[in-house]
């Protein structure tokens, strides 16, 4: 079996973190969290456990929605959706998200599309994963310029969402909403700590030597690069096709 | 019975000052009626994207016409950023009101339900909610404790544009499950739709293709543009042609190119005439 | 994937106390569940009616399983009152908590939307809201005077039960335009659903009946029931047997006679098995 | 051509009351209000006025709608409906209307169905049309035991509607929002000025001499007799029916 390769390990990151959801919500041009989240699917159909339905916000194959564009925040809000995915140009150490720009609203000096849905799924859906390709001191800053999101709130702030996790490309981290910190839960092979600590703009919470992120087990890893990959090529054939040929290079 | 108009005299019905409603680029933009709209030149628009904005919204920048954008995000999608609307901000030449998707729902749903307000969770401590003094943050009267929320004012466009598949010759247009379109007739005092195609039947005869149906009671004037979404996408019609959306974002991203884009549409336009 | 039940297991999922919804007389009322919910025999129930109820709560009424009754209206329509709940209001064993249609529309729309509550106009002064201590008059933050409106609470039911024409083997479920029952869906816990058949093909794969459907997602379970609906009627399936519904309206008016009509439907039953 | 009839009277009556609407609602099971709407259509149409929409709740030829139950009342909210009926089973001389029953709310002596939208309809209608057939003491109260919904609203509270005129048996009343009175305006043939007041439980105002309800012209009961009954036909066949034989007889 071929080696596994940095992408393949953030799908797997991102289905471990889908651990035991019903339903979770994908953005569009996600073709990662999508993939991540068939192969939670495939893991929980494996183990007979209950079905996992996937949301792909965009897709045909997956739109379960027939209320418009809407319905997902519905849905959201009726506590049907377990998890979703955000990013940010800017994420800060407390977990504050920035979608807008950099610089001093609202004339920013970079103007990014928009907040989307983020200041509301942000707060309701109980487990949002904070992925980010990109790990440097740009994306991860001390303080974000605008809030998008919030990390946390003050207590009497209706919340029932928030943060579970930072997966970045050089690791993983959760997140202590009493804190208000990052803890580096795993570093991804090829990374530091010291390499991760001189990428982030903020300080967080770590083992004095910091665990590797795991390589997933032959079973996983032989779902991912069959079914899984069947399927993501049905809704990004470009992202599928990328990777096969990663696969057989 | 709603009006069967040209593009142009549909145009018209645009005043300068107006608050124009457009749709996601997903669900059935009249990419058809933006050329109209920038000959036409009414100005100093108010747009509101349900509840977000692409290239037709970006164009309208581009041309001048805008004044406020009002959106929960303005992208071409995989083709980048809006062009126009970023250059718009960094030179300080549009107000933009940041918004959050389901808050614009909730001001369109305020508007169908005919309530001066409606609520939503979320958007306390963002700085979206910093920059709304139009938004409200009370308290909810059915907590014991104090339990603030956010309550967004209903949005009221005076227009509302969109492109569908098919209308009927009452004025009823289908609209399958792309519901926001629906908010938008419903919230807006005027409803302009282009569509593909008029069928003589009734579209309102038929159970099944009246799940998806707007009344023409509140579609103000019909306007047939083949392909009137393109270079957009029209679902179960034609998909998107990211070639073309591409070289938008390519060519708009200074003044001249996106005239040069402009008058390219222009020559396009004539060609095909 | 929605589990697919027998009348009887459906209506075990039905518990004592719980709070059940059920949608109005012409939209889609699973009159097949009426007797097995009265064999299960679960009581002390709340049932609020979307927006007004007819034969089937009179039903629930009549068989003692009612504790609390939320309705705009209880009505047989052409055949005249509804005898059962008559002769509750008369003896005082049931607790109405009288509404008015688009109050019981907001508590179910402020459920979908994940709100505390959704506002409407109207209301003031009258003895509808006197009666209702869990509504609360607030103060517009909009208005620069003062401007009352009525905060209606959201209305989240344990559990919804309707009938639909056509289900597929995902669990969607075709509504066509009668969106009051995807409101029920979306506000209820569990939405159990009797359908006249089950199909093979998924009601998503097209678009024209993908606009009538509500997904699986939001569905329980679904049950067959051919012409579950009867004596009401089902739209673009069979109408309603006024004459039967007469009967009911005329039998039920005594106490007895409601337990004879009932007796008669156990022989119908038995007979059609 | 035979005589009026009193219902084709009480139909011409709000086919007038109706001039200038562009929209109307009617309530099921309402073949007079119905047949009145259909006639103000059919003159519009005449007139080359603009044209006059019908919605019919409960028919399937007069339903325009396609979001559900809901959508009348939000459809009313947003100003798309211009006039509207409404019953109950008592009135009072200020307009009050109850639905709900008569005695101590709730166990009330006798109840009826309850107030259905009128709580909000009453608020938001322009022209609401009253309308009631029996003319009695029963039902033209002082006083109505149970307010479903008000015939005016204090300074300060949202209204956009109410009360347009009291259509009944035996006359039509005009109503003043101000003084919060009806007035008598015209009397049908067979009844008296004194014969309305024995029959009505509460005061109002009238001329010295009340005036006559005018019979339709001909052109107008050409209209009512043709086209209008054929089109009454297709959503209330009895009804169309019976007022065939009595024309008939």
């Amino acid at each position: 079996m071929s080696p596994v390769l940095p992408r393949e390990r953030l799908i797997v990151a991102i289905a471990n973190l889908l651990d035991g959801v019903r339903h979770v919500a994908v953005g569009a041009s996600s073709p990662i969290p999508a993939a991540g989240a068939m192969l939670r699917r495939a893991l929980a159909e494996a183990a007979d456990a209950p079905r996992v339905r996937i949301s792909i916000l965009g897709s045909v194959a997956h739109n379960f929605f027939t209320n418009g564009s809407a319905e997902l925040f519905d849905c959201a809000g009726q506590g049907r959706i377990d998890a979703f995915f955000l990013g940010g140009g800017q994420i800060d150490g407390e977990a504050n998200i920035n979608l807008v720009g950099i610089g001093d609203y609202p004339q920013t000096k970079v103007r990014w599309p928009g907040s989307f849905g983020s200041a509301y799924l942000y707060f309701v859906v109980p487990r949002v994963i904070l992925f980010r390709e990109e790990h440097s001191p740009r994306v991860f800053v001390e303080k974000v310029d605008f809030v998008s999101a919030p990390g946390t709130s003050p207590e009497g702030v209706h919340r029932t969402g928030g943060p579970h996790a930072l997966l970045t490309g050089m690791g993983q981290f959760s997140f202590d909403r009493e804190r208000r910190r990052f803890r580096l839960t795993s570093v991804h092979p090829g990374h530091t700590l010291e390499s991760i600590k001189a990428a982030t703009g903020f300080a967080f919470d770590h083992d004095p030597v910091a665990a590797m992120t795991a390589d997933p087990d032959a079973r996983v890893l032989a779902l991912l690069r069959g079914r899984v990959l069947d399927e993501l090529a049905e809704t990004y054939p470009e992202f599928a096709r990328g990777l096969s040929a990663e696969l057989a290079a | 019975m709603s009006t069967v108009l040209t593009l142009d005299a549909m145009a018209r019905r645009v005043k300068p000052g107006m608050k124009l409603a457009l749709p996601v680029d997903y669900a059935g933009v009249s990419m058809a009626m933006t050329r109209p709209l920038i000959a036409h030149g009414a100005g100093r628009l108010h747009v509101v994207c349900l509840p977000t904005g692409g290239m037709q919204p970006d164009m309208l920048i581009g041309a001048g016409l805008v004044e406020t954008i009002e959106t929960s995000a303005m992208t071409l999608g995989e083709a980048g950023g809006a062009p126009c609307f970023a250059r718009a901000i960094a030179a300080g030449s549009i107000r933009i009101v940041d918004s959050t998707c389901p808050a614009v729902h909730a001001g369109f749903l305020a508007a169908q339900k005919g309530v001066p307000f409606a609520t939503l969770r979320g958007l306390i401590g963002t700085d979206i909610l910093a920059h709304r003094p139009d938004w409200k943050v009370i308290d909810n009267p059915f907590s014991e404790t104090p339990d603030p929320i956010v309550a967004i004012p209903a949005i009221r466009p005076d227009v509302a544009i969109f492109h569908a598949p098919v209308a009927d010759r009452d004025g009823n247009v289908w609209i399958g499950r792309r519901r926001e379109l629906a908010s938008l007739a419903y919230a807006s005092e005027q409803t302009l739709v282009t569509v593909e195609r008029i069928v003589d039947e009734s579209l309102l005869s038929d159970e099944r293709t009246a799940a998806g149906v707007i009344p023409a009671l509140y579609v103000e004037a019909v306007a047939v543009a083949r392909e009137g979404a393109k270079p957009l996408g029209l679902w179960g019609e034609y998909g998107p042609d990211m070639m073309e959306v591409a070289r938008y974002a390519r060519e708009a991203r200074s003044e001249a190119g996106f005239r040069a884009f402009l008058d390219g549409a222009d020559h396009a336009l004539e060609a095909a005439r």
